[in-house]
């Protein structure tokens, strides 16, 4: 009860970010956006059929009104259709999401987990020889582009120069072979390039809590090093560690999967968004802009709930 | 005799408690909750008690670095809660304050001589000239070497950086300074060096301390009279010796007894009081130290006493307390 | 040695009866021989600290030689030769053509060295930029904690969080319309949030410290502390953070300009790494060798550096010892 | 590291239960630190007999915490170390020993409550959870058993509602209750040795005086050893029967805690005494002062470490160290000229 409470209390709190990113995506897209005006009309269009056009987009209206219409977009669902295709946006969006999701999830997951072990491995030896072997890899990894290590992986994996295991492009899947035949090497790419990032931050975190005085004191009444690390530290460490994973959910569905989906052209959110920024299809972009926002927005208020259930301080505080 | 520098009639400071949903201020912190007390020109006043029972912030509120919520307060004449913005910078000349922290007090990035200058230069004291002598002048005046004057805050032990406040608070010649617990942070050897430079820029320069600690024996003996604070009250005032003498409010009591005395012959202390300081958010009625009292009555937990100097004693000692009623 | 008596010239109400004392008031403190000890800032301090750290200093020579580079560049010395085609098509490396030509038949040498300013320019512009609009409101918000202003900034920044990064781009792209600096801006747009919310802890932090309530208690006006008090104070971070920003750039860059969204006119290691897409297809990697292995090593000298800063930096670090 | 000293854990002989419970033997631990290698604890003995409450009493950074760190070996190292010396917990030599075989001891054998009851407990875990954790490790209770020990021991060091208290947080007590939990804690082993490092310091006067009663009154009732550390001279007189004053590393005198007070030996032990402002005294003018500053670890005099501050110092303490030396019957001086 108590936690409804809490959460309902929190979505109310995220209704003027809601506001705002969706102010900044309109005024971006929309009112200073592109003037779509003669992608929707043939070539040399008389003048009413200018204003008709203009006046069917809204052009004519007040700011509010517009926006008005904006949102109205969005809590429908409704975004228009595409300009290259004509296909609905939402219909676009229902097909593709579950690719990018199916492309992103092993290599999001994998990526968290390793960097946590190999996090609590340094930190379990700081200082140590350990230590520093990781984190100079880790820097190494922060330190290539994923432009560079798309073009490697795809090299070394997938092409006629290196081991040539795996597909070049595309996906093409209707079972599980499949799937791992494809998703493999967009993988094995994810996780490398989020590693290095999340192993320092990770070890930074358990680092900060190492110090901290209840372990000297777990440590004082004979709890084992293995213990301390693994039940002690780790439920500190999850509130930083689970705010970080939740919130950059909403970003790997879609944005980060921009660089892998237009180079192993998988037809993914990330694909259509692709096209749709050199294309200019407007109302796909705004689509995706918008509701990978809001879904950030969602993320925002549900770690607020996992903090709230992790660490029992924040009760008392909220 | 002396005449009264600083008067504080009804001092009430509340900080607002928010909470509940949506977001409201849903009680009052009243972390001073009616104080009132003189300190005549060269007179420290010591005000003793346990953590969160206001005596930080009833300092700051003196010096307006806290918003007052009512009351009345003046200092040297002047009504400390009606002054406008320019008329409250020329008052802080005449007011300071000291600092309990040694190292979060000074700024890291400058040098002794720039933390010095600050006062004189914020408030265009004397030419370039006459502020670099100033600084060597105060530096002497606290007991340090005038060749320190370039060298940075953490390149000095506590006690030093505490001199360094110290000079910097006297920079405008104040008649009045709060010092707030200036030498709870200082290691015991170091102490009673600065407590001695304290009782002697007093005796010297005739300013009026208010003096804040939690600790009773330092209180005692840097003050000449003491009111000792429980959650947000002055319970009992008197003049050091015989507030030290003859405490009269339980509280008191039991505070004195709970010091440990570094005697072994002096055996246990007696009464020890039970239980913790009340929370703000469900504040007893009655008097507040009823839950704690060992001689609480019926009555207690009711009514409120009234501070007033009991029959029999001396005006100057003055106790809240129903035993005294 | 005598104490003077406080002098009352300067002032209208002395505070000190005549003749007060004429004695030291308290033993002076003896200090350690001023001549053994050198006085020493906390920046000197870092410095120092920074200067003993072999990996820190190996990154910054590094950082030095690309940036030598840019120079060169910027004053036309190197590297001007970027667009001719001066060969049909790939050749491979040789006297005239260190790193060979592009499919093109540009020399990629050329290309690689003006590929090095403009990644000084994206990372320059964006860092300062970033790092001074992030430093300016992270210290105001701070300043001002749990005011309106201090809401205003902390739902700014919240709001761009919101907006995926390359999103973000083509939507400012798109509100710039083929701007040159629609990825400068886009990028700025998005940096200065972190910096913002890192110094407005900070400043919150410092804003309890007693110094600061000391310049309060003095009369000393707010803009004031702020400049002379809090922001230095932040300096660490400022430094710290604009050399991230400075990474995140340059390595935006890159993808951006292969998304289209980047670079478009003159030549960066993104429209070499574009172009060399297609050729390692074809087996040929000279073009995409030149460009990583330049782009990664500017890349981790400026990670170490940011390393080595941070630790030499921290001011709690620097006083500990 | 458990190779320091290769002659320790052959003294087995003092496990007879008659021996001191902690003997301590020529400690030396060093950290290394910016300034490059200082000596923390520097070359120190003593030790604590069974039921002894026994008190160490100096200024901040002259060695004490490491001291009782060093009985349980939990010197965070890096940076620091036990670069010599034997420390007998229980007749053993618990230098030369491995992780594995301190964690038995830690909490079991002996026991150490921390300053801070404000980050001493973890934030993420119940009371309870903490309290039975120790249980199940020393004595494998079982969950049932650990509960109804852990709330048993909650009700001996005067918890109210102790069953409530178990399903709580730490930061839901207050900084006493947070105190008492911490001595339950050490307590639930029945330790031999109970290491306190200023266990009433952060804590409100009032609150101090029923922590250190609670302490006192534990300590006799299980006639359990005890090293308390302390800065507060009031507590040591009223809590130990022998006491140790620390300086800069070293022991400068050790003595029964009467004697101390009534005679101290050591010029800096006569000085701190006479510098603490004491309540209900007649008013004094001016307090007596040491002069000076206690000195930097990594940058020490020669000779004796108080001669620069020592108002009798002479040119013979400024060359020599003085050693530790029995001047009367149970009081140790390290001075050449004993008060």
């Amino acid at each position: 009860m108590e936690t409804l409470q809490f959460a309902f209390r929190k979505i109310l709190y995220a209704i003027p970010l809601l506001f705002g990113v969706t102010l900044i995506s309109f005024l971006l897209m929309v009112y200073f956006g592109p003037d779509l005006t003669y992608s929707l009309i043939g070539k040399n269009p008389t003048s009413e059929q200018i204003v008709e056009v203009r006046t069917q987009l809204g052009y004519d209206q007040p700011f509010f009104i517009r926006y008005g219409m904006f949102l109205k977009e969005i809590v429908t669902f409704d975004f228009g259709n595409s300009l290259s295709t004509g296909e609905r946006v939402s219909s676009i969006l229902l097909r593709t999401v579950p690719v990018s999701f199916a492309v992103a999830l092993p290599g999001f997951v994998i990526s968290e987990l390793l960097a946590l072990a190999l996090a609590l491995i340094a930190a379990n030896n700081r200082g140590g020889f350990v230590d520093k072997g990781i984190m100079v890899f880790a820097v190494v990894g922060m330190s290539i582009s994923f432009l560079i290590v798309v073009i490697i992986f795809q090299i070394v994996f997938c092409s006629v120069y290196g081991l040539n295991l795996f597909p070049v492009q595309g996906w093409v899947v209707s079972n599980v072979a499949d799937y791992i035949h494809y998703v493999a090497v967009p993988t094995m790419v994810i996780v490398f390039v989020g590693l290095g990032y999340n192993t320092r931050f990770f070890r930074a975190v358990i680092v900060e809590e190492l110090n901290r005085d209840y372990v000297r004191t777990a440590r004082a009444y004979g709890v084992s090093r293995f213990r301390i690390l693994s039940a002690h530290i780790l439920k500190n460490a999850m509130i930083p560690i689970s705010t970080r994973v939740i919130i950059s959910l909403p970003f790997v569905v879609i944005a980060g999967n921009l660089v892998i989906e237009r180079y192993f052209n998988i037809p993914g959110v990330g694909l259509i968004t692709y096209n749709a920024i050199t294309t200019g299809d407007l109302p796909i972009v705004k689509a995706v802009v918008t509701s990978t926002a809001i879904l950030y927005v969602i993320a925002l208020v549900f770690t607020d709930i996992v903090y709230r259930m992790i660490d029992p301080r924040v009760a008392l505080n909220s | 005799m002396n005449e009264t520098l600083v008067q504080v009639r009804d001092l009430k400071t509340f900080y607002p408690i928010r909470g509940g949903f949506p977001r409201r201020v849903i009680g009052q912190l009243k972390a001073v909750n009616g104080v009132s007390f003189e300190i005549p020109t060269h007179h420290t006043f010591g005000l003793v008690g346990e953590s969160g029972c206001g005596k930080s912030t009833l300092g700051r509120s003196l010096l307006r670095m806290q918003p007052i919520t009512s009351g009345e307060v003046s200092i040297a004449g002047r009504d400390i809660r009606r002054l406008a913005a320019r008329e409250l910078k020329r008052a802080r000349r005449d007011m300071q304050i000291i600092f309990q922290d040694p190292y979060g007090s000074l700024d890291p990035r400058f040098t002794v001589r720039q933390i010095i200058r600050e006062p004189l230069d914020t408030h265009r004291i004397g030419d370039k000239h006459f502020r670099n002598d100033e600084v060597f002048r105060l530096l002497e005046v606290v007991g340090l070497r005038k060749g320190v004057a370039d060298r940075y805050p953490h390149e000095f032990s506590g006690g030093q950086r505490q001199r360094v406040g110290i000079a910097r608070a006297l920079a405008l010649k104040p008649k009045f300074i709060v010092a707030d617990e200036p030498v709870s942070a200082l290691d015991v050897s170091v102490q009673s060096q600065v407590l001695n430079l304290i009782s002697d820029l007093q005796k010297s320069y005739g300013i009026s301390f208010l003096f804040i600690s939690h600790d009773l024996a330092v209180v005692q003996h840097i003050s000449h009279e003491v009111g000792v604070m429980y959650f947000g009250k002055i319970v009992e005032q008197a003049p050091a010796e015989e507030l030290y003498a003859r405490p009269l409010h339980p509280y008191t009591r039991s505070l004195l007894s709970a010091v440990p005395k570094p005697d072994p012959g002096a055996g246990s202390a007696g009464t020890i009081v039970k239980g913790d300081v009340p929370s703000h958010l469900n504040p007893p009625k009655g008097c507040p130290f009823h839950p704690r009292c060992p001689v609480a009555k019926p009555e207690c937990a009711v009514r409120e006493p009234v501070f007033q100097a009991p029959a029999g004693e001396s005006p100057t000692h003055k106790v809240s307390c129903l035993l005294y009623e | 040695m005598d104490t003077q008596p406080p002098s009352s010239e300067n002032r209208e109400d002395p505070s000190v009866p005549e003749g007060a004392v004429t004695e030291p008031v308290s033993p002076v403190i003896p200090t350690a021989e001023a001549s053994l000890y050198r006085s020493e800032s906390l920046w000197t301090k870092s410095i120092r600290k920074f200067a003993r750290d072999p990996m820190g200093i190996a990154a910054l020579v590094i950082v030095s030689v690309f940036f030598v580079i840019a120079c060169g560049v910027w004053a036309g010395w190197i590297g001007q030769n970027w667009s001719a085609l001066q060969a049909d098509g790939y050749t491979g490396m040789s006297r005239e053509h260190w790193f060979g030509t592009n499919i093109n038949g540009q020399d990629i040498y050329a290309r690689t060295i003006q590929g090095t300013k403009t990644a000084f320019e994206v990372g320059l512009i964006v860092a300062v930029l970033s790092t001074v609009i992030g430093g300016i409101l992270g210290a105001v918000a701070g300043y001002f904690d749990r005011t309106i202003v201090d809401e205003v900034i902390m739902w700014l920044y919240g709001c761009l969080d919101a907006i995926p990064f390359y999103l973000f781009v083509a939507a400012v792209a798109f509100a710039l319309r083929d701007q040159p600096y629609a990825m400068h801006v886009a990028m700025i747009a998005t940096f200065w949030s972190s910096t913002c919310r890192i110094v407005r802890g900070e400043v919150i932090k410092i804003n309890s410290l007693e110094y600061v309530q000391a310049a309060k208690a003095l009369g000393v006006g707010s803009m004031t502390i702020i400049f002379r008090h809090v922001i230095p104070n932040t300096f660490h971070i400022l430094l710290v953070q604009g050399t991230i920003a400075f990474v995140s750039a340059i390595k935006s860059e890159v993808i951006l300009t292969y998304l289209g969204l980047g670079v478009k006119h003159g030549v960066s290691w993104g429209t070499m790494l574009s172009e060399s897409t297609f050729e390692v297809s074809a087996g040929i990697f000279n073009n995409f060798i030149a460009a990583s292995s330049f782009l990664f090593l500017l890349v981790i000298a400026f990670n170490l550096f940011a390393d080595a800063l941070q630790d030499a930096l921290d001011p709690k670090k620097v006083t500990a010892s | 590291m458990s190779d320091v000293n290769p002659s320790a854990g052959e003294v087995g002989s003092d496990r007879s239960g008659t021996g001191p419970v902690v003997r301590v033997e020529d400690l030396v631990v060093e950290f290394s630190t910016e300034k490059g290698r200082i000596r923390a604890v520097d070359g120190i003995s003593f030790s604590v007999m069974p039921g002894e409450p026994l008190g160490i009493v100096g200024e901040s950074g002259c060695g004490k915490t490491v001291t009782a760190l060093s009985v349980l070996k939990l010197i965070p190292s890096p940076p620091g170390r036990i670069a010599r010396g034997q420390v007998f917990l229980d007749g053993r030599d618990v230098v030369p020993l491995g992780e594995r075989e301190m964690r038995r001891l830690r909490g079991n054998v002996a026991s150490m409550i921390f300053q801070e009851p404000m980050t001493a407990l973890n934030p993420v875990f119940t009371i309870g959870s903490q309290m039975t954790e120790i249980l199940r490790i020393h004595r494998r209770m079982s969950h049932r058993e650990a509960r109804e020990h852990s709330i048993e021991m909650l009700h001996t060091v005067n918890i109210e509602s102790p069953a409530k208290r178990f399903t709580q947080y730490p930061h839901e007590l207050s900084g006493g209750m947070r105190q008492r939990v911490m001595i339950a804690m050490a307590l639930s082993c029945d330790p031999k040795l109970l290491l306190a490092d200023e266990p009433s310091t952060a804590l409100d006067v009032t609150v101090q005086a029923q922590v250190m009663e609670e302490i006192r009154r534990l300590q006799e009732e299980r006639r359990m050893s005890m090293i308390l550390i302390t800065h507060d001279l009031g507590v040591i007189a009223e809590t130990c029967r022998r006491v140790i004053v620390m300086y800069c590393g070293k022991i400068v005198e050790v003595s029964d805690t009467h004697g101390l007070f009534a005679h101290p030996r050591h010029p800096y032990t006569s000085g701190l005494l006479a510098s603490i402002p004491k309540v209900r005294e007649k008013k004094i003018e001016r307090l007596p002062t040491i002069k000076g500053m206690v000195p930097d670890l990594s940058d020490l005099p020669k000779g004796c470490r108080f001669a620069d501050r020592c108002p009798k110092a002479t040119a013979e303490c400024r060359e020599k160290e003085p050693e530790l030396v029995e001047v009367s019957p149970g009081q140790q001086v390290a001075c050449f000229y004993p008060d």
